[in-house]
């Protein structure tokens, strides 16, 4: 295909809350490709917003991003800062966790862009929503009229409280031009909102689920980004909604050609709209490949679950085969050593009791699972004894299980 | 190791900690000087008349003031000195200025807390019952707690105090009954005017309360499935609403005991308290020797802002923990 | 519905309110002990000028007549007569409005002008040094009863430090305007400002450390929001995401509780103008409710309560302008 | 799940018979309302729905969120009082049920809800939730058992560690309370809850739309099995049409309050009739490699407000198949443009002022009408009507008339455009085994008399 334009690797995201640490995202791995839409797909709590919020900088306390490195390829960017920080680009590259922190939040808006699952509560309730694309508007606006500025590549748009304060009585001195509301309301015609002029002067509170989510897609595009981040943006919405959305988003990449991370936990909305794939469990990426590897090829046995989980819409099964157990706790000293996945496999073996690395399976040759059934088929002689894990935990089960619930609601609100 | 950010986490995480802590502390303090305020007191509080030989008002230990006193028809200057027998002087009329503070610490709780309970006993099933029934029963208790708000709750705690008298109610003090302690007044007087007045102007913050939790509660699916299976409203009240309104009404009715120890200050200092032993009168008292004598009222005003503190610092501790979203409530004083 | 519908449903309401607050103020007055004409004339006055006046007062009146008579006697705007001075309730309301109304508005301004940066300096710098200043202060303010803090501001700045007088107020603000633009001279401008310093910053201490609280815990919460995430996700300054959107997001709920407050103003105002010797209402209620002069205590809550009927309404009013998510239904 | 249970309910026994059942909610009805002559506003949840569901049966409650499906639900089970309509449960009508009978049925009908989280008292245990309609029902006495050995409390503990047992929870778990528990352990726990009284009739409620499709489907298979163990007929209520298809054998599709078409499920998901059930399965993504290259039709627009829903077919504001009148011809997407436009113009909502402010941006400078309405024309028209010269004349004159002001005028011009769909409201096809309420159907006797008169009065576009 082409270029990489994002290159992610060994990221790690933590969060230090009261009951422990809580690895939410651990060493991921994953490149992404200019023009493609990723997916990354997984249960609540697997970690895959927070590997979004991670990429857009937006990981708030007591949460962190701990180690590793994302790549992104821009060359003007990577000029702009080879100065100062040499040891941060490599080539085109930029790793945006070794730059100051305001070069990396710099990049949204810009770079980066994203979209939220909840569009209601997404945007500021007592704004009009022509107001707010013309926001997102002006920030492209303002650090493209200086493109090759180090400041303005450095530190995002600069806006003063004095500004502010004068704009309050002074209308020349308000961030939001007339220019930008009125390509607010071009892309609000982009983005398929009939009367988008007087749509924009109107409240989200006036706007349908289905309009909302459409407005989102505009303030992110507002910013010509390269990558847009779409975290769950249907999940919120109607067949026939998400339906629309799904439509307007291929349209828009096709025709803008950027890159989308799209993170669901709808294998249909995956298989629909994504080139290639990493199945979330646990915070760690444990297969990924492209959407044939993924669907057809996958060998490890937790992709195999979900997909067995999803009830076909084409054809009565009989029994679903579902995963057995519960979503797993987080935090960091429950954890172990082994495959987090083992305790719910049905083809757990001694060996996975120690931590599998990626391991190459069949597909394509980026198809790679966290599974050492990607080296050997399963052995029965070597299946760990059946209540393996029961037994092992029996004791704590009761003190223990409090806590990691809370900590997965926790990781759920984070969602 | 440790980024700034999580160690200011962690140390927010004390600071946090500490104040509760210190509004516990405060409050089990005051609570055992107004238990044992007989104990505690070095005089009778109501005793009049100590004064030094010049006839002039102790001053705190530690302290002296000038004085002009009238003798022989002559005016002289006299420097007053402090004595160890009232570690914190004596007022106008010669009363212990410490055992008067440990002794208003009694009215103060005691209004404070009866108070509360009272207003709880009104507001809450009222509230609950207004919220989980709606309809009209729910529109009288709207327009009811409308009225109510529109008054004053300081301006109408005293029109009420007209119509109830200020006569307290006056019960053994058992400290003193079991012989433990000597000279001590026998009584407790109990502002019970006051008590019923106070929480007749708090109810509403209950019941308003207790409305919102019922109003929510009602539509719950835990309510909905309770009453699929045939559960009679009064067992739903009882066992779903009342019990997981709770944790706001605790929050308001900590907030309040506050709020309702500054309202009886309040009327003390006024004059409309029914007794005398109150911290709040006696800072009228002080006011008119505030230029030379300032201990008098001082002395009584630190000690409604401590325990006022202590119960706000609980409020608040109790608030962040359990997190009830609910607006302070009116607040007097 | 449009907005003079929604101001007819809200006055409507407001009538009902005020019918209630006059038909309490009935039924205490008539169920608190003394006899009204022996209230009027004195202890000792003579049996007989005792009756005649019952007779003239309607006080042997049935109950619902005595009731429907003052009901009618409000609708037609009479007050009444004070039973002590026998001046008219309405003058001796209305002259005492102007230094109350001077009071609270001054006390409002301190409080906002203070509180609303204090909290979001609290909430945006959480966990430092200015935070935990601003919250202990907030504490020790809602926490201070204000007849004592008006005691030790007069003891400490009055007297002590003696920057500011404490005798009873010398000029009202409208004698002193006059002055200013009749004469050009600020003197006695100056003068009013002198001597409402301590009074405002009584009353205003606690309404500065309640507005300081709600709109740090509002700030807090607001900022936890999703949208605060996605206005930062699209690269807003952070100066806009502050102001533009946390802010004036924190103050819309703020303002319909400052409209509730009114009357915690108005009781804070009565201890105040007590401390102070002000001439205002406040004053004039307790030594109406030392004496027991019913009519004159009636005339000063009625003006209060309509004025609490009224600020809400315009709250409302400007809560829906504030708030698109509020219509007027 | 037999093949017998599948097909028309009529051959099988009848548990729950439902007839023209409706709720409206009220807004605007206080007594300030009143007093300043404000009419209550209906919001129309649930507008006149009937059918049957057969005793063993699974009958699936299909449709979009806000289209009733849920308010059906608990108006079924009298958990709200009905505006209309009745509901027979057994052969008796629930609604007229005295407190002795009510109790009964209360023992006999249950419902499962959709959030585990707050469908748990969390300050009650396990324990005490499952036993709560035990509690109620003063079970076992009220069976005309009274424990000999043991006491009602020790029984009623029993029963509840059985039924624990039965969802996968453990009868030790009695004195946890549910916050110590996963989502999908919640649910079990509402599923022994709405079992501990041996009821006949289920309503789930969107049972597994709050897990994980991992946890969901342990659910899925929990609830087949229980049916099949005590003979239960349940109501599925669901957004998602897997699930319903997984295991329903009868479906129900809504809209806006209404039935649209119901059916064996086989049927509905190979042979749709009615068009709104055909968009909905056609948006479902499929999990599948090939579901990139599937062609899909989305639908336009979003769901009207159930307070003033559209006259006549309810889904025709968004139906890809509309039906023009017999002398306009126009393909379906020139037609359904027509439409949008004139839906705009009845509504006033034709943004003049809008299409004024952009075209002046446009030319830089004053602009009269004609450009205003060739800005609206080429903005509202994404369809090209200049192969139709004289409908692209009449759709130009009535937006002519709309930006002059003169609504009334342009929704008269283009009065000829009016569907049969909007005139008349199409039924369900009484005693046929897939009815669907759509035109393009055959219609009851009595709507095809409403659509004959419907079409003798309407002006003829020849004479307008």
């Amino acid at each position: 295909m082409s270029e990489d334009i994002l290159r992610v690797s060994d990221l790690s995201t933590r969060f230090f809350t009261n009951e422990g640490q809580v690895n939410a995202v651990e060493s991921v791995d994953m490149t992404i490709e200019r023009g493609e839409v990723f997916g990354i797909v997984g249960e609540s709590g697997s970690g895959k917003s927070v590997t979004a919020l991670s990429i857009m900088d937006l990981v708030e306390s007591p949460g962190e991003i701990t180690d590793g490195s994302i790549e992104y390829r821009n060359e003007d960017l990577a000029d702009a800062i080879r100065d100062d920080h040499p040891h941060a680009v490599d080539g085109e590259f930029v790793d945006l966790l070794s730059v100051p922190e305001t070069v990396h939040s710099g990049l949204r808006g810009t770079s980066f862009s994203m979209i939220f699952q909840d569009p209601e509560s997404s945007l500021n309730p007592s704004l009009t929503v022509g107001e707010q694309i013309a926001e997102a508007v002006e920030v492209q606006r303002r650090a493209s009229s200086r493109p090759r500025s180090g400041r303005a590549r450095t530190q995002g748009v600069q806006y003063s409280l004095g500004s502010y304060i004068a704009s309050t009585i002074l209308p020349s001195k308000k961030f939001v031009t007339e220019e930008s509301k009125t390509r607010a309301i071009e892309l609000l015609e982009l983005v398929g909102i009939p009367d988008p002029v007087k749509r924009a002067d109107e409240y989200p509170h006036q706007y349908s689920g289905g309009m909302l989510q459409r407005a989102m897609i505009a303030q992110a595009l507002a910013g010509e980004p390269d990558v847009l981040v779409a975290d769950e943006p249907t999940t919120a919405l109607d067949v026939t909604i998400q339906a629309q959305i799904l439509d307007i988003l291929a349209d828009l990449q096709e025709r803008t050609g950027m890159t989308i991370i799209l993170i669901t936990h709808n294998l249909g909305v995956i298989a629909r709209m994504c080139d290639r794939v990493g199945v979330m469990y646990a915070g760690e990426i444990v297969e990924r490949g492209t959407l044939e590897d993924v669907f057809v090829d996958h060998v490890h046995p937790y992709t195999e679950g979900l997909l067995g989980s999803v009830p076909d819409l084409e054809d009565v099964g009989g029994r679903l085969e579902p995963i057995e157990g519960n979503v797993p706790s987080l935090l960091a000293h429950e954890m172990g050593d082994g495959c987090y996945f083992a305790d719910r496999c049905p083809r757990a073996m001694e060996e996975c009791l120690h931590k599998p690395p990626d391991i190459e399976g069949e597909g394509s040759d980026e198809h790679v699972a966290k599974c050492y059934l990607a080296e050997h088929p399963y052995d029965e002689s070597q299946a760990l004894p059946e209540g393996y894990f029961e037994d092992r935990t029996m004791g704590e089960v009761t003190a223990d299980e409090t806590s990691s619930d809370e900590t997965t609601e926790e990781m759920r609100g984070d969602d | 190791m440790i980024s700034d950010r999580v160690k200011s986490n962690l140390q927010y995480a004390f600071w946090e900690s500490f104040l509760p802590k210190l509004g516990m502390i405060l409050l089990v303090t005051i609570v055992l000087m107004a238990v044992f305020a007989p104990l505690i007191a070095t005089h009778d509080p109501t005793r009049t008349g100590h004064f030094n030989e010049d006839g002039a008002q102790y001053p705190p230990l530690g302290f002296e003031y000038t004085s002009e006193i009238a003798t022989g028809g002559e005016i002289v200057e006299i420097t007053v000195e402090s004595t160890n027998e009232h570690i914190l002087g004596t007022n106008k009329i010669g009363q212990d200025v410490f055992s008067r503070f440990v002794y208003g610490a009694r009215v103060s709780l005691l209004v404070g807390i009866f108070g509360v309970v009272l207003a709880l006993i009104i507001g809450v099933p009222f509230g609950l019952i207004a919220g989980y029934y709606g309809g009209h029963i729910d529109d009288g208790l709207m327009r009811m707690a409308d009225i109510m708000l529109a008054f004053p709750s300081l301006v109408l705690a005293l029109a009420l105090i007209g119509v109830f008298g200020q006569q307290p109610i006056r019960v053994p003090d058992p400290i003193v009954k079991a012989g433990l302690a000597e000279g001590m007044p026998e009584t407790i007087p109990i502002p019970g005017a006051v008590i019923i007045v106070v929480a007749l102007v708090t109810w509403v913050w209950f019941a308003r309360v207790a409305r919102g939790e019922a109003l929510s509660l009602r539509n719950a699916e835990y309510v909905k499935a309770a009453r699929s299976f045939g559960t009679s409203n009064r067992t739903i009240l009882f066992k779903h609403v009342l019990p997981n309104s709770l944790t706001p009404i605790i929050v308001l009715a900590t907030i309040q005991i506050a709020v309702i120890i500054l309202t009886e200050a309040s009327l003390a200092y006024l004059g409309f308290s029914g007794t005398t032993l109150s911290w709040g009168f006696e800072i009228k008292q002080g006011q008119s020797v505030l230029r030379t004598r300032p201990w008098v009222a001082m002395v009584p005003g630190i000690g409604i802002v401590l325990s006022v503190i202590s119960v706000n610092l609980l409020g608040d501790w109790f608030r962040d923990a359990l997190d009830p979203n609910i607006e302070g409530g009116e607040r007097g004083g | 519905m449009s907005m003079p519908k929604f101001l007819l449903r809200r006055t409507l309401q407001g009538i009902f309110v005020i019918w209630g607050v006059v038909t309490v103020l009935f039924v205490l007055r008539a169920v608190s002990p003394g006899d009204p004409a022996t209230l009027m004339l004195g202890e000792g006055a003579n049996q007989e000028l005792i009756q005649q006046v019952r007779a003239e007062e309607g006080l042997n009146d049935p109950i619902f007549v005595q009731y429907a008579d003052y009901i009618t006697d409000l609708v037609t705007g009479d007050l009444g007569y004070s039973w002590r001075s026998n001046r008219e309730v309405e003058a001796m309301v209305i002259e005492r409005i102007p230094a109350t109304l001077e009071l609270s508005i001054a006390a409002t301004i301190v409080a906002i002008s203070i509180a609303v940066p204090m909290g979001v300096i609290s909430a945006t710098r959480r966990e430092q040094l200015s935070d935990y200043g601003a919250t202990l202060f907030s504490l020790l303010g809602i926490s201070t009863p204000n007849f004592w803090l008006g005691l030790m501001l007069i003891l400490v700045l009055g007297v002590w430090v003696g920057i500011f007088p404490t005798g009873r107020r010398a000029v009202g603000f409208g004698e002193a305007l006059m002055t200013l633009v009749g004469t050009g001279s600020p003197g006695e401008l100056l003068t009013w400002l002198e001597y409402i310093a301590l009074p405002a910053l009584t009353l205003g201490t606690y309404f500065t450390a309640l507005i300081t609280r709600l709109t740090r815990s509002g700030m807090i919460d607001e900022l936890g929001k999703p949208y605060v995430k996605a206005t930062q996700a699209k690269g807003l300054p952070l100066v806009l995401t502050r102001y533009k959107h946390v802010l004036r997001n924190t103050m819309i709920p703020i303002i319909t509780v400052l409209g509730l407050q009114m009357g915690t103003l108005m009781g804070g105002a009565v201890i105040t103008e007590t401390v102070f010797n002000w001439p205002g209402l406040g004053q004039r209620f307790v030594d109406a409710l030392g004496i027991r002069d019913w009519p004159l205590m009636q005339g000063i809550i009625l003006f209060v309560a309509i004025s609490f009927v009224v600020i809400n309404i315009v709250v409302d009013a400007l809560y829906t302008y504030l708030d698109p998510q509020v219509s007027v239904e | 799940m037999t093949e017998s249970d599948r097909g028309d309910t009529a051959t099988s026994e009848t548990l729950l018979e439902v007839r023209n059942l409706t709720k409206y909610f009220y807004e605007r009805d206080s007594i300030t309302d009143r007093l300043l002559g404000q009419n209550p506003v209906a919001i129309k949840a649930v507008d006149g729905l009937d059918f049957d569901i057969g005793r063993g049966e699974t009958l699936g409650l299909v449709g979009e969120s806000g289209c009733g499906k849920s308010t059906a639900g608990e108006t079924l089970l009298r958990l709200q009082e009905p505006t209309e309509g009745v509901v027979r449960f057994d052969g008796e009508n629930i609604y007229d049920l005295g407190s002795g009978e009510l109790t009964k049925f209360r023992r006999n009908a249950q419902i499962v809800f959709q959030d585990p989280f707050s469908s748990l008292d969390p300050r009650m245990t396990i324990g005490e939730t499952v036993r709560q309609p035990l509690d109620v029902h003063n079970w076992p006495r009220s069976d005309g058992n009274v424990g000999v050995e043991r006491s009602d409390k020790q029984l009623r503990t029993a029963r509840v560690k059985e039924l624990l047992n039965r969802v996968g929870l453990s009868g030790d778990q009695f004195d946890r309370y549910p916050h110590e528990f996963s989502g999908g352990q919640r649910q079990r726990v509402g599923i022994a809850r709405a079992l501990a009284l041996d009821p006949e009739f289920v309503v789930l409620d969107e049972p597994t739309s709050a897990l994980d499709v991992s946890v969901q489907a342990q659910i899925l298979n929990l609830l087949n099995e229980l049916q099949d163990e005590f003979g239960l007929t349940y109501l599925l209520i669901s957004h998602d049409l897997s699930v319903i298809r997984h295991i329903c054998d009868r479906v129900a599709v809504m809209y806006l309050g209404e039935i649209v078409e119901i059916a064996p499920s086989e049927e509905i998901f190979t042979n749709p009739r009615h068009p709104y059930t055909e968009a909905l399965l056609e948006s479902v993504p499929r999990v599948n490699i090939d579901e990139k290259d599937r062609d899909i039709e989305t639908l336009t627009g979003d769901v009207p407000s159930p307070r003033n829903p559209p006259s006549g077919c309810r889904f025709r504001t968004r139906c890809p198949k509309i039906i023009p009148p017999a002398d306009v011809d126009l393909s379906q997407e020139e037609y359904r443009a027509v439409v949008t436009v004139l839906d705009r113009i009845r509504g006033r909502e034709l943004d003049v002022e809008g299409a004024r402010e952009f075209a002046a941006e446009e030319s830089d400078g004053d602009v009269d009408d004609a450009t205003v309405v060739d800005s609206i024309l080429t903005r509202m028209l994404d369809v090209d009507l200049s192969a139709q010269p004289p409908h692209r004349e009449r759709v130009r004159e009535a937006v002519t008339a709309a930006v002059e002001g003169d609504w009334d005028r342009a929704e008269e011009t283009l009065s000829t455009y009016r569907s049969l769909c909007e005139k008349v409201t199409p039924e369900l096809q009484p005693g046929h085994t897939h009815p669907a309420a759509c035109h393009l159907l055959d219609q009851p006797d009595d709507v095809e008399r409403a659509i004959r008169d419907a079409e003798a009065t309407a002006p003829d576009p020849a004479n307008d």
